[in-house]
């Protein structure tokens, strides 16, 4: 595709998006590569289903219609849409779709069979309950062109740059440049009249402090970033449209289980509980996040959204002032005594924690620096320290480390069990020095057993009732043993340009997860938009 | 006269750069005893310079004077440590290699090219990513370990002129040993050039720091003025208009750096009499006869 | 010409050390790319038995060569210009991403470098010329200039003249709203002129004081030269005196220490390409640290090095034309 | 009384670098013997090789072969032999200003050897001796020199401590390099003077390198003269100068200035030109 | 005695430093046409200064004081040298006073060929030559000082030391000057080189008539060349006679104890040397007998 386009350049503005930190940019848009642009999760591939991960609701039909479980959960059918066209004119089948779930790169180990029991039914048969799977099956599995992907070996397949992408989204790629990318329109999108915007361009831009300047001067018309003062970028001049969605929360890893190798004073749960005490999270949420975060549930159910998950006899919201004393008198109790330089220890061994973040990630690195500050005051040497992304995933993978400041990744759904299964459950991890296998979060070796029976009691369970039991036990062990500290549910922050453009999602109208970067949602919005006249 | 001075006396550059650099080090030394715990986050936010801080406050509340006090504690720690290394590896390279000649100069010469012209920056990158956790003193260290190939060269070719001279000679035939000869012949007279060395170093280390720590590469958990440039950017101190965080550790870096090579230029000028340079004396006042213009 | 054979023995070693380092460094580190490539793919959803495979081939971890087998085929592949995979931009061909770079680098740095050396050339030649008078006072100025961080100044420029007052643009190498890619057109090449200007600005204000100060001070000492009170004793003109004796003969010394000063520079502009969002090679060899890919930082620290020797070796080659002493003996 | 010989001689020297080495012979098989108490003056012009014939007697340069006997005894090149060596045979460097390390007061220059040979163990004897040494070769008050530094002094007076230094370890034979040509004129024949002065107290054997004929002769028992690194005429020194057998040595002393005959080269110009 | 050609009166050269040093004292002195005036003294007496002075070649800190020099030209009229500025003086520079200095290594431009460097001159005083002129002009001068021709595309470093010497002495005349100052010319050299080049400079004055003043501190090889000898003493001349009355009848006492430094290569063997002690009497009260040595500021340059 070349450049021709640009004579429309002055009728339909081109949206400009935030790309990310990832000069220079390299064509890269197979959806199964690690380093696939952002464009291609949504503008241009799309999934049977979307979920709306900011406002909870009914899943939103995409390719497919409906949906049904059988009794156990092993059988979903799902009606596929019809007369959508792929992107090279060939028609969307649901041949494609049952491509899409059995081949080699992408089939998960316990599907059994995936049949197109007509030509708009497809049923997908597992070997074991998958109720709690179903967004990652519905809403994340991404539908493919047969005629296109069977062509590739699995080797190909995962190291194809698949730089002309043929899906059913309503963009396509046009043009690729080391510093941008640029999408327009499908014209045979199968949503009528959609999109809007013809033209878009994800650009590259490295500091965070860069893109906010572009922000201000109103060269970036959609960007997700943590902006400190965000009615500061519409007063500067840039676009006014302002959401702040606070989803993930943000914790402490403690590398807390001692039986699978994790060194130092945070296996010890008295010390977890102490450091948990000694946050003073309100002043965490105000100086280094601005205010903007959410309050975080020890319970990891998102507040407002998921309250129905909680149980009632535990605490709902983690405390949000530091209690020094509380948090001294768990040390105390549990055998440690204040040494001269006014830092507690026990057997000789003093409480040093070291507290690692991401470098330039300024918020997590004020918080670190914070942390430090509040828990020495209630007698516990934290020492932050920042290290590369890299670095980062490494430690996280293999366990190697004391306090790490990450985030966990919420769930789509108003329902928290993919954390309590995936992060918190003995069977997701590895001992320290393996590296965490594919699919398994649980980075801080945390293991017990009441736990990983609960998450297995509320997987097969069909009625509400069984799972909140479940969800309850799993609640008081995970409050109590705090292998993850939480601090707060962390802001996502999304600016973009109402005055040129309108449809987006708002306060008011959260009609799907808003920042640039969502995967599904990001091309949903982009179809929903207009714009200005 | 001034053969054996380290520095000379009385020079406007001199004085200024030595008066600049010892306030900035007494400054390192003892202003950290005066100012708040430098990671006081109880202050308010974004506070513009005032009486209760001089500096005023960055985003965290932490007193910039204070960090800018500590700050300069790290970036000379950094400095010293990077260029005392630097040099004691430069006086092996270089004075070895001048004093022994032969092949082992070829060899040891070839070496310290070699470094001279391979890029520190992208070498210090990977060496600092390979380390697992940064402290100050491997900062300084890799900083050291890669930057002495510059004064090898200059210590080199020095220690080859003062091997030739006749008071080594004096000193083998008196029964001297090599290794003395090194250290009490050839050394006391590589000083001047070696405290130039030094300081070159001092500062090579320091903005090496600072860029290092841009990179989120610097010493973590330590304060120094690259780290503190760092946070004022990432804090987005310019555009909340908090000059005052960030400009004051880049011309803390500009104005000690300057400060060194002041004083380098003097002692440059004792090493190289030919620097030496006299003002015009006033003569326009004498008669054109008196040789005015020259 | 035993000074070019010389020169070229020396070239030889620095390169096959350079490269060596490159193969030695990334063998030092710890950690396994096969397995940090596998952990980032896995935040994408499951991987399959074969992708895992196949990764752990292509990253070259698990091989049971010895080290001098793969010394052997890593020079191999060097010489057939193969320099690996990236993995942070997988699947790109490292000599794919430093080829689209390094035009960028060498442009800016190029004629950055270039212009600053003339600059602090020009105007150490005429500070040391008028020594003793008033202009020896801009020499702490240049100490100042000297000293400054390079991306503190960037920053600072782009405060001032890209932010408070939008004169230029903020980042980019050219202008990435209106071009989708680089183009060859008289507007693209004007928007590449336009977007070098400040970064160009930085590097020419934090290295022309180096040159300045050398220059002045090889200027002092060689007008203290005989051959110099010879030229005057002759009766030639200032302005001869001043080019073809003073200038010729105290440029040397920075000629010849062009190379050493081009690396200074080189390190210097690797952090201020990451203020401006440069596309060049210093960009690059952030992201290859940030991200721990190692074969991209070796190319590139491969190809950083080798384009300052070559810098150095056409210096090299001009210094040979200038100082007729380096045609005869080494 | 006591001898060094010099026998056959050659030193060698490398030059250029790397693959284009070539060899330079600077000494060419020369042989000559000192005795106590008499001098032998070296001349000869620039790069004959003199310096280096100086430099491989004080075992600064190793001969390429040849032999150097001590009292007839061949010197090994072993650590105590070397030392043994050095005890008695020292070198006058022609540079005073080079000669001695601007950093170190005088003292240190001449304490040195006397620690290094023994002589003397505790400070107070060290100290004695550096004064009586300073005595000797008259620089008094000897305190005040021995804390002076060489850049205090003048180049004759660094001359001097140069030679007390040479005869601190109590040497027997003692190779003077163009001892006194880097000195202003007026002062050269004090130096001369003095040294002879202590040739004759202590019987000293002296190797005398020069290129003024002049000096060489009234201050030499013997001349040898140099050419391309081999002694082409040697004898008795008035013999040498006055009847010179050799075509260079004639030539050297054509070229010598000499003020008996003035204006003679001027009027030989003359005719010349009238000739042509 | 023919006519005179440079009249130097009452010159006093200082160097403003602290303290300050009077180089010059006071010197008058006469150079006559087509002779050779031998300045001798000992180090740091002031002869370079002096010499310098002549040519207007001082720097800072270096002023001349007070005092007069008058060129007169061929032509009969008289140049005011301490009064010419700017373009005049480059003018009379190397045009009418050429000079050749001590160090010959020093004196060449190292990265520009002889023949550049002669050409210099000639393009800048005579700006209509045409080239081809200026270069049969460079062979003539370098033939007249017995060097190679095609040594005028060598650079300095090519040349051997005595080469240089000659070039310069080429270069020196390339104008035809009336006077030629000699600073030292000959002391790096060999004796048989120097002698080489005093004949050349003989010869050359033979034919050219130029005048020279050459200074040295070789007293015995000034008074084989020279026509009329001045010595100096500490920045003042404290003798100035024709070469043979100097030699034969030394009037001051320095004069005397100059000469006497000298032993006689062919004359009588005295025995003051080897027996030494009786030197000359001693000319400065206080002095050891090598206090002059000590010239501080050139230190380290020496
Ligand atoms: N270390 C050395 N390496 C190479 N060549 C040398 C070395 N030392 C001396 N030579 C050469 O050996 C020859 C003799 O040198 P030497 O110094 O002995 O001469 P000299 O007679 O003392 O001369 P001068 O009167 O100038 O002091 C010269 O050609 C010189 O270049
Ligand atoms: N740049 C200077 N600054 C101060 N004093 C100087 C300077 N140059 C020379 N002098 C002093 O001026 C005096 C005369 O020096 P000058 O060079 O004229 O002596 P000279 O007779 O040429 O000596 P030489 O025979 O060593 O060349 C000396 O005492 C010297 O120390
Ligand atoms: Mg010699
Ligand atoms: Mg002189």
């Amino acid at each position: 595709s070349g450049t021709g386009e640009e004579q429309d350049g002055a009728a339909a503005p081109t949206l400009n998006v935030w790309a990310g930190s990832q000069t220079p940019i390299t064509a890269n848009f197979n959806p199964f590569a690690p380093t696939v642009l952002h464009g291609a999760l949504g503008p241009v591939y799309e999934t049977l289903f979307l979920y709306n991960k900011a406002g909870g609701g009914d899943p939103v039909p995409m390719l497919g219609e409906t949906f049904e479980w059988n009794e156990d959960g092993t059988v979903l059918t799902v009606t596929v849409r019809q007369g959508v066209e792929w992107s090279d004119g060939e028609a969307f089948t649901v041949d494609d779709v049952v491509y899409s779930f059995t081949n080699e790169i992408t089939k998960s180990t316990y599907l059994e069979s995936a049949e197109a029991t007509d030509d708009t039914t497809v049923v997908l048969t597992y070997s074991e309950p998958q109720f709690t799977n179903e967004f990652a099956i519905l809403g994340g599995a991404w539908m493919l062109p047969e005629h296109v992907w069977s062509e590739k070996s699995v080797e190909e397949a995962t190291t194809w740059a698949n730089e002309t992408p043929v899906g059913t989204g309503p963009y396509t790629v046009d043009t690729v440049s080391e510093a941008s990318y640029t999408l327009v329109a499908n014209e045979s999108y199968w949503q009528e009249g959609k999109p809007a915007v013809k033209s878009v361009r994800y650009l590259g831009i490295d500091a965070n402090a860069s893109a906010e300047d572009l922000l201000k001067s109103g060269d970036l018309d959609w960007a997700a970033m943590f902006v400190p003062d965000p009615e500061g970028i519409a007063a500067a001049g840039g676009p006014a449209g302002y959401v702040n969605t606070p989803q993930d929360p943000t914790v402490l890893y403690t590398c807390a289980n001692a039986e699978l190798g994790c060194a130092g004073p945070q296996t010890d749960v008295a010390v977890r509980q102490a450091l948990n005490l000694a946050l003073d999270r309100g002043t965490i949420n105000e100086k280094a996040f601005v205010g903007l975060t959410g309050t975080i549930s020890p319970t990891f159910a998102l507040l407002g959204r998921d309250d129905q998950w909680i149980a009632p006899d535990v605490d709902k919201q983690s405390p949000q002032a530091a209690d020094v004393d509380a948090a001294t008198a768990v040390l105390e109790a549990a055998g440690y005594a204040k040494g001269a330089d006014g830092i507690y220890a026990k057997d000789g061994a003093p409480v040093e924690l070291e507290l690692v973040s991401v470098e330039g990630w300024t918020d997590y690195n004020d918080a670190a620096k914070l942390i430090e500050e509040q828990a020495a005051a209630a007698g516990i040497k934290v020492t932050a320290t920042t290290v590369t992304w890299q670095e980062f995933s490494d430690n996280r993978q293999s366990g190697n480390f004391q306090l790490i400041m990450g985030g966990v990744i919420g769930t789509s759904m108003a329902d928290p069990f993919q954390i309590y299964r995936d992060w918190f459950s003995g069977e997701y991890t590895q001992p320290v020095g393996t590296q965490l296998e594919a699919g398994e979060w649980n980075f801080t070796r945390y293991s017990n057993p009441v736990v990983d029976a609960a998450v297995a009691t509320a997987a097969a369970a069909s009625d509400e009732q069984a799972k909140m039991a479940a969800y309850t036990e799993i609640q008081h062990e995970i409050s109590r043993d705090l292998p993850y500290i939480p601090l707060v549910i962390n802001a996502t922050q999304t600016f973009y340009n109402d005055a040129e453009f309108t449809g987006w999602p708002t306060e008011d109208d959260l009609y799907a997860f808003p920042p640039s970067w969502g995967a599904v949602s990001a091309g949903y919005i982009l179809a929903n938009l207009e714009p200005v006249e | 006269m001034a053969e054996n001075r380290i520095l000379p006396s009385r020079s406007a550059k001199s004085v200024t750069g030595l008066a600049i650099v010892v306030a900035i080090v007494l400054f390192a030394i003892v202003a950290p005893f005066f100012t708040q715990n430098p990671r006081f986050s109880g202050n308010d936010a974004f506070l513009p310079p005032n009486v209760d801080h001089l500096l005023g406050t960055t985003k965290l509340g932490y007193d910039v004077l204070a960090q800018l006090a500590h700050g300069a504690r790290g970036s000379l720690i950094v400095g010293v440590i990077a260029a005392a290394i630097a040099i004691v590896l430069s006086l092996i390279f270089g004075i070895f290699a001048g004093y022994a000649g032969g092949w082992t100069d070829e060899i040891l010469s070839m070496g310290t090219n070699v470094m001279l012209v391979i890029p520190g920056l992208p070498l210090v990158m990977v060496i600092a990513v390979y380390a697992e956790s940064r402290s100050i003193w491997l900062v300084a260290f890799i900083l050291g370990i890669t930057s002495w190939a510059g004064s090898a060269i200059v210590l080199r070719s020095q220690a080859r002129s003062l091997r030739s001279r006749d008071y080594v000679g004096a000193a083998q035939v008196a029964g001297e040993r090599t290794f003395r000869i090194l250290l009490v012949e050839i050394m006391p007279n590589l000083l001047p050039l070696l405290a130039a060395q030094f300081l070159s170093a001092l500062i090579l280390a320091i903005l090496g720091e600072a860029g290092l720590s841009f990179l989120g590469l610097g010493p973590s958990g330590s304060i120094t003025w690259g780290t503190m440039i760092t946070d004022a950017n990432g804090g987005n101190a310019m555009s909340a208009g908090a000059w005052w965080w960030f400009v004051p550790p880049g011309l803390m870096i500009a104005v000690f750096g300057a400060g060194l090579s002041l004083v380098n230029f003097s002692i440059d000028e004792v090493v190289n009499p030919k620097l030496r340079v006299v003002a015009d004396p006033a003569v326009r006042r004498r008669a054109p006869k008196a040789g005015a213009s020259a | 010409m035993r000074y070019f054979v010389r020169r070229i023995i020396f070239y030889a070693i620095t390169v096959w050390a350079a490269i060596s380092f490159n193969f030695l460094i990334p063998r030092l580190m710890p950690g396994d790319p096969a397995e940090i490539m596998l952990a980032k793919m896995a935040r994408n959803g499951e991987i399959a038995p074969g992708v895992e495979r196949t990764i752990r081939l292509l990253l070259g971890s698990d091989t049971d060569q010895n080290i001098w087998e793969q010394y052997v085929a890593y020079l191999g592949n060097l010489f057939r210009g193969d320099l690996g995979v990236s993995f942070t931009k997988f699947p790109t061909p490292v000599t794919e991403l430093i080829g689209a770079a390094l035009p960028w680098s060498l442009g800016l740095l190029g004629l950055a470098t270039i212009i600053s050396f003339v600059i602090g050339i020009a105007a150490g030649a005429w500070i040391g010329w008028r020594r003793g008078t008033w202009v020896d006072h801009i020499i702490p100025g240049s100490t100042l200039l000297q000293s400054l961080p390079y991306f503190w100044v960037a920053l600072l420029l782009v405060y001032g003249f890209a932010v408070v007052n939008p004169w230029f643009p903020r980042i980019g190498g050219y202008d990435v709203f209106t071009f989708n890619g680089p183009e060859a057109t008289m507007e693209f090449a004007g928007s590449v002129l336009y977007h070098g200007l400040l970064p160009a600005l930085t590097v020419v204000l934090s290295s022309f004081g180096g040159w300045l100060l050398g220059m002045r001070n090889m200027m002092v000492a060689t007008l203290s030269e005989d051959y110099i009170t010879t030229a005057e004793a002759k009766g030639l003109r200032r302005s001869r005196i001043l080019l073809g004796y003073a200038v010729r003969n105290a440029a040397l010394p920075s000629i010849a220490g062009f190379g050493i000063s081009l690396a200074f520079v080189v390190t210097g502009s690797i952090v201020m390409e990451q203020v401006f969002t440069y596309p060049g090679l210093g960009k690059l060899m952030i992201t290859a640290v940030q991200g721990n890919d190692y074969a991209l930082m070796q190319g590139l620290f491969l190809v950083i090095t080798l384009t300052v020797l070559a810098a150095t070796f056409l210096m090299d080659i001009v210094y040979g034309f200038v100082d007729p002493r380096t045609r005869q003996n080494g | 009384m006591g001898t060094l010989e010099v026998r056959n001689l050659v030193k060698d020297f490398r030059v250029g670098h790397g693959l284009r080495r070539s060899r330079l012979r600077a000494v060419d098989d020369v042989s000559f013997t000192l005795e106590a108490g008499k001098t032998v003056a070296l001349v000869g012009e620039s790069g004959s090789g003199k310096s280096t014939v100086a430099r491989t007697l004080a075992r600064l340069e190793t001969p390429s072969s040849g032999e150097i006997l001590l009292d007839g005894r061949p010197v090994s090149g072993s650590r105590n032999a070397l030392r043994a060596y050095r005890h008695e045979v020292q070198m006058v460097f022609q540079d005073p200003f080079a000669s001695l390390n601007p950093f170190h007061p005088v003292a240190h220059h001449l304490e040195r050897p006397i620690r290094l040979h023994g002589l003397e163990r505790n400070r107070e004897g060290v100290t004695a001796r550096v004064h009586e040494l300073l005595e000797r070769v008259q620089l008094t008050p000897a305190e005040t020199y021995a804390a002076k530094r060489p850049h205090e002094m003048s180049g004759g007076q660094r001359q001097r401590v140069a030679i007390a230094r040479a005869l601190a370890p109590g040497a027997r034979f003692l190779v003077a390099d163009e001892p006194v040509s880097m000195l202003d004129v007026s002062i050269r024949l004090g130096v001369l003077n003095l040294l002879a002065r202590l040739q004759r107290e202590e019987n000293l054997g002296v190797l005398y390198i020069t290129h003024d004929l002049a000096t060489a002769r009234h201050f030499s028992d013997e001349i040898l003269v140099m050419y391309r690194g081999q002694v082409v005429e040697r004898g008795p020194s008035d013999r040498v100068i006055l009847d010179p057998q050799h075509e260079y040595t004639k030539t050297l002393l054509a070229a010598a200035p000499d003020p008996a005959r003035h204006g003679r080269l001027r009027d030989e110009v003359r005719a010349e030109l009238a000739a042509s | 005695m023919s006519e005179p050609v440079l009249t130097a009166r009452g010159v006093s050269i200082e160097y403003r430093t602290a303290p300050v040093v009077r180089a010059v004292r006071d010197v008058s002195l006469t150079l006559h046409r087509g002779e050779i005036l031998g300045l001798a003294g000992e180090s740091g007496c002031g002869k370079t200064t002096f010499a310098y002075g002549l040519t207007r070649l001082l720097k800072p800190p270096a002023v001349l004081t007070s005092g007069e020099i008058v060129f007169h030209d061929r032509g009969g009229e008289d140049i005011d040298v301490t009064a010419l500025d700017g373009d005049a003086l480059r003018a009379f520079r190397w045009d009418k006073v050429s000079m050749v200095f001590q160090g010959a290594m020093n004196s060449l431009n190292p990265v520009i060929t002889v023949r550049a460097q002669i050409d210099d001159v000639l393009t800048t005083h005579r700006p209509g030559m045409p080239r081809a002129e200026r270069a049969e002009r460079a062979a003539e001068l370098l033939r007249l000082v017995d060097v190679d021709p095609s040594r005028l595309d060598s650079y300095a470093h090519q040349l051997s030391g005595g080469m240089r010497q000659r070039v310069m002495i080429a270069m020196a005349l390339a104008l035809e000057p009336q006077v030629m100052i000699m600073d030292e010319p000959t002391t790096a050299l060999d004796v048989v080189v120097q002698r080489g080049i005093l004949r050349e400079i003989m010869r050359l004055r033979e034919r050219l008539g130029f005048a020279v003043v050459f200074i040295t501190h070789d007293l015995p090889l000034l008074i084989e060349i020279s026509d009329r000898i001045a010595v100096m003493l500490e920045g003042a001349i404290v003798e100035l006679d024709t070469a043979e009355n100097l030699y034969e009848r030394p009037q001051h006492a320095y004069t005397q104890r100059l000469l006497e430094s000298f032993p006689s290569l062919t004359g009588e063997r005295g025995d003051f040397v080897r027996t030494g002690e009786a030197a000359g009497p001693v000319v400065r009260a206080p002095a050891s007998d090598d206090q002059a040595a000590a010239t501080p500021a050139l230190e380290g340059t020496a």
